[in-house]
């Protein structure tokens, strides 16, 4: 078996939710690299693209941020944040998106925050806020979370809701007028969960190669479903070359 | 024939004739990327303060001018600066310290208030935020805002769908448009007459551009408007929306101007280090902003090897194999 | 890796796959200029009808396919041709003949129209109109609105400023978004996966582009991705928003398409002959589009020497001392 | 004195209309003529731009549409329709716009209609419609009209009020919620009309050399004041000179 880091069994199985055809919204790191990665393997005509506007950018070099002059390089187009945000609002295109996002914490719908810990007019830390997540979060079908399993950041309620989930469960995306869907999969550092296609609520989906479901629940705050938990399928030899030597050669998000 | 040539000015002017103490105003870019940083370097030198910043995830410039004490209020969507700063950290601490006054919004949400105000519109719609503590949960206060003429009254408004569910919407939010009393920018290109040519992602400068009261444009070329108008398709901005033209090479450094050089890792690492500790800050501040009396002083004290190093390929745009550990 | 091949299709093709007897559509450029004529001419080759148009101003095109029958209702800015036509005559006819239903708006109102479509919104709003009879007579009535669920309920709806006259604005006028089924638009470049390239004025093909379920793009020049990707700052329609790409070289003619060719004033004021004539203008139809099985066979009928004639200067982008009387 | 045409006479009190540094919105022919004349003359910093987006062309021969192709030859931005009604609704440059405009009907508050004469539904006669000039009468502060002097044109009562003019007078754009003003100047083929600053009334400001203004109200519908009327300075040589030679030297627009 082959041998990986945590940081690429992470990104291969982000990689492996990317479906041919899919225009993946991506931020920097590894929802990047994942991207890059599903493009290489199973979702060639895949089409990355940024919250800056880049479509399709022609990747030689990692890029370090969402407006890095490496994304603007050989697009198909270079538009602006507004034609961006359009794509993802829009009914046709939008509906073809993936979201891949971040957060501080996450709760049992899939709630994000990535504004602040503590009082929101005296937080006790504050952090970047929004940026498109929000935007993101609210219109498309699909998206992916990478989180940290940590008790703090898995609790039963965010400080502060910046990017929609599925609110408070089935129904209230819709009875607060938002179109789109909740999120589909968190990945984490140690499994990857799913959302109940009924209760909305997260479950454990799969665990890592020696990863226990107690283990999981032992980093979350709130309780959820494990009896549908799996083993995950480490990387294979051929995910792990491609992540290595045609999307992160510099080891610049992977690390050494 | 007036070439328009009064327009074009140095900094200095620029900054002193259109920036005052407390209004309301934005810069261009995107984190690490064409941030007006000469134009921000002089607001600092300046000494201007009580500014009111709009930023949707303009980065280096926002942090800082909040870093420097010249911002009192900021509307914002995102304050990160890629792998340089997951929080951009003067602006983290001022907000913790509570010495700065923020109100959050959503990156498109910026760019629509921004988008408004070019169109000359109140407000323009929205899907997002619904449900979320964007819409709830508002940075300033109905105080603040009914005794400043110049914040709406509602952060945001949630309003149905007057078109009886059309286009399968039921409820939609109204975000108010911004008129930022100055804008700044850095472009590529520019001419005489303030005719702005952007290459690469303009992100959203041109709807920050156009609903200004008064735009600066910094460029790295200033052209005469015969040689602009040889590439129509590529300008962006009119000249009849710009109030001043400086010619400023590198005037993005240390972020980056697209054909032009990349960001500087250095700098950014270093500024990391700086910000990081208030004495050290202050040490910052006083070596590389007060200490130098222009852009190129500061470009002279961050180093000609740094600029060799970052100066972008021409045909990819960026600095090939730069060192950005 | 799939190069997106299964888009490049013939013209007959695309018209045939995307535009039913019915269907809700647009199509681009602005009076006499880039209309997709070759598409519009298939269009009333295949005989299509009961067609649900959506224009601003988009001239010859829009009174060909009124002038053959195939369009029961219109949504217009503007039915004129510039100098060709101050009012499209056949559009003038039909209208006084009770032949076609329309409801009128502004170029604006088109546009934003549109936009909203783009955008994903059920509206957006706009200061223009309000006091005039475009917001006070309704070209489709109430009993046509609430039987067709393609049609908003209202024509458009004046609201108050919801943030307290934020911007100095009282009163707004809301207009729908327009979700054609199907848009249709030439341009000089695209490339076998879709990406789109204007070269000149965009007009409002872009918006009318995204804001469509199907797009049917025309070209003047197919290229490849790679070729397309060299000029990313001059393309503007991503290749994810294409359904159709069509390789008609002269596919705007009679109409111009900048950097390409000249409208033909010879073709343009003998149409406006056969136009004036009911009978005349069968005999046009029958000659010149039933009677040509294709665009290319059309141009023949044309004559090549009026090809010659409209070619463009290859610096200015148009026919330099054509012969315009 | 030098020779001239109707037509060039009334090309030339346009021009005189246009102050330096304004944007000037034209339409073809006159319009766009005047335009270029006072470009040429004594507004040289005045920008003409059309509603397809163009500013500032490279006007060397005479566009027949506005999207004629000269219109894109060497322009400062080629922009699109969004951008170029943006650019008169937005509140920093659309102080600067003149519009210049023609209509079929034009009532004492010049209000415009160019749709249609009769019912709306059944039409006795169909006109093109309002293009971008509802949108240009609805925000720019200052407008131009071009009109034939005919009873049926200047009607007590436009048959579909197309483009905003002054309303009812006095206060009622205000009260419709309209920016801009309304008209400031008519010119026909026998006078110029401007309009009171307090009625908002149309009023004779000027006739043309060889008119009276008996002859003028003899081509209206409705009354208006005289009192003021004197006339007009004949087109210069140097203004002729102008026009003849740089702006239409096919004479597309002026006619043989």
């Amino acid at each position: 078996m082959a041998d990986y880091t945590l940081r690429e069994l992470m990104t291969i199985a982000a990689a492996r939710q990317i479906n041919n055809g899919e225009i993946v919204f991506c931020g920097t790191g590894i929802s990047m690299l994942a991207a890059m990665a599903a493009k290489h393997i199973s979702a060639p005509e895949s089409v990355i693209f940024f919250e800056t506007g880049a479509i399709d950018s022609k990747l030689e070099e990692v890029p370090m941020a969402v407006a890095d002059p490496r994304v603007m390089y050989a697009t198909s187009v270079n538009g602006s944040l507004a034609d961006a945000f359009a794509t993802m609002q829009n009914k046709k295109t939008g509906k073809r998106v993936v979201g891949i996002m971040g957060a501080a914490q996450i709760d049992i719908y899939g709630n994000l925050n990535s504004t602040v810990i503590g009082d929101y007019h005296r937080p006790k830390v504050r952090f970047s806020g929004s940026g498109g997540a929000c935007d993101v979060a609210s219109f498309v079908p699909k998206s992916i979370i990478f989180m940290q399993h940590e008790k703090r950041k898995f609790v039963k309620k965010v400080d502060y809701l910046t990017s929609p989930g599925w609110i408070n469960g089935p129904g209230s995306r819709e009875a607060e007028g938002l179109g789109g869907s909740g999120p589909s999969t968190v990945i984490t550092n140690m499994a990857i969960m799913g959302f109940d296609k009924i209760t909305k609520k997260m479950y454990l989906d799969k665990v890592y190669p020696g990863i226990t479901p107690e283990q999981v629940l032992d980093n979350m705050e709130f309780e959820v479903d494990i009896s549908r938990a799996g083993e995950l399928d480490p990387p294979s030899m051929d995910e792990l070359m491609v992540l290595r030597e045609k999307c992160d050669p510099q080891k610049l998000i992977l690390g050494n | 024939m007036n070439k328009g040539l009064e327009k074009v000015m140095d900094l200095s002017a620029a900054i002193g004739k259109f920036v005052e103490n407390g209004c309301h105003m934005c810069i261009g870019g995107f984190t690490v990327n064409r941030n007006p940083m000469a134009a921000v370097y002089e607001i600092i030198r300046q000494r201007k303060e009580n500014l009111h910043l709009y930023a949707h995830s303009n980065g280096q410039g926002v942090d800082e001018l909040v870093g420097a004490g010249c911002v009192d209020k900021l509307e914002i969507a995102y304050g990160g600066n890629g792998k340089f700063a997951s929080t951009c950290i003067r602006f983290k601490r001022a907000v913790q310290n509570g010495e700065l006054l923020v109100e959050d919004y959503s990156n498109y949400q910026m760019t629509l208030r921004f988008q408004a105000g070019a169109m000359g519109l109140p407000y323009l719609p929205v899907r997002s935020s619904l449900g979320t503590d964007i819409v709830n949960k508002w940075g300033f206060s109905r105080e603040i805002r009914n005794s400043d003429p110049k914040i709406p009254d509602d952060k945001l408004i949630v309003a149905d769908n007057p078109f009886n569910k059309w286009a399968d919407v039921e409820k939609i939010v109204l975000v108010p448009a911004i008129n930022p009393d100055v804008t700044i920018i850095h472009v590529q290109k520019a001419d005489s007459q303030g005719t702005v040519s952007i290459e690469g992602l303009p992100m959203a400068d041109v709807e920050q551009a156009k609903a200004a009261q008064y735009l600066i444009v910094t460029c790295e070329q200033l052209l005469e408007p015969d040689e602009m108008k040889k590439q129509s398709d590529m300008n962006q901005i009119p000249h009849f929306c710009v109030d001043a033209v400086v010619h400023m090479p590198w005037g993005a450094y240390p972020t980056a101007c697209y054909n032009c050089y990349d960001y500087d890792p250095v700098y950014l690492n270093n500024y990391g280090k700086f910000a990081s500790d208030d004495q050290l800050y202050r040490e910052y501040l006083d070596k590389f902003i007060h200490g130098t009396p222009h852009h190129e002083a500061f470009l002279e004290l961050a180093g000609m090897d740094r600029l060799n190093a970052v100066k972008a390929d021409p045909e990819r745009g960026y600095a090939v194999n730069l060192d950005r550990r």
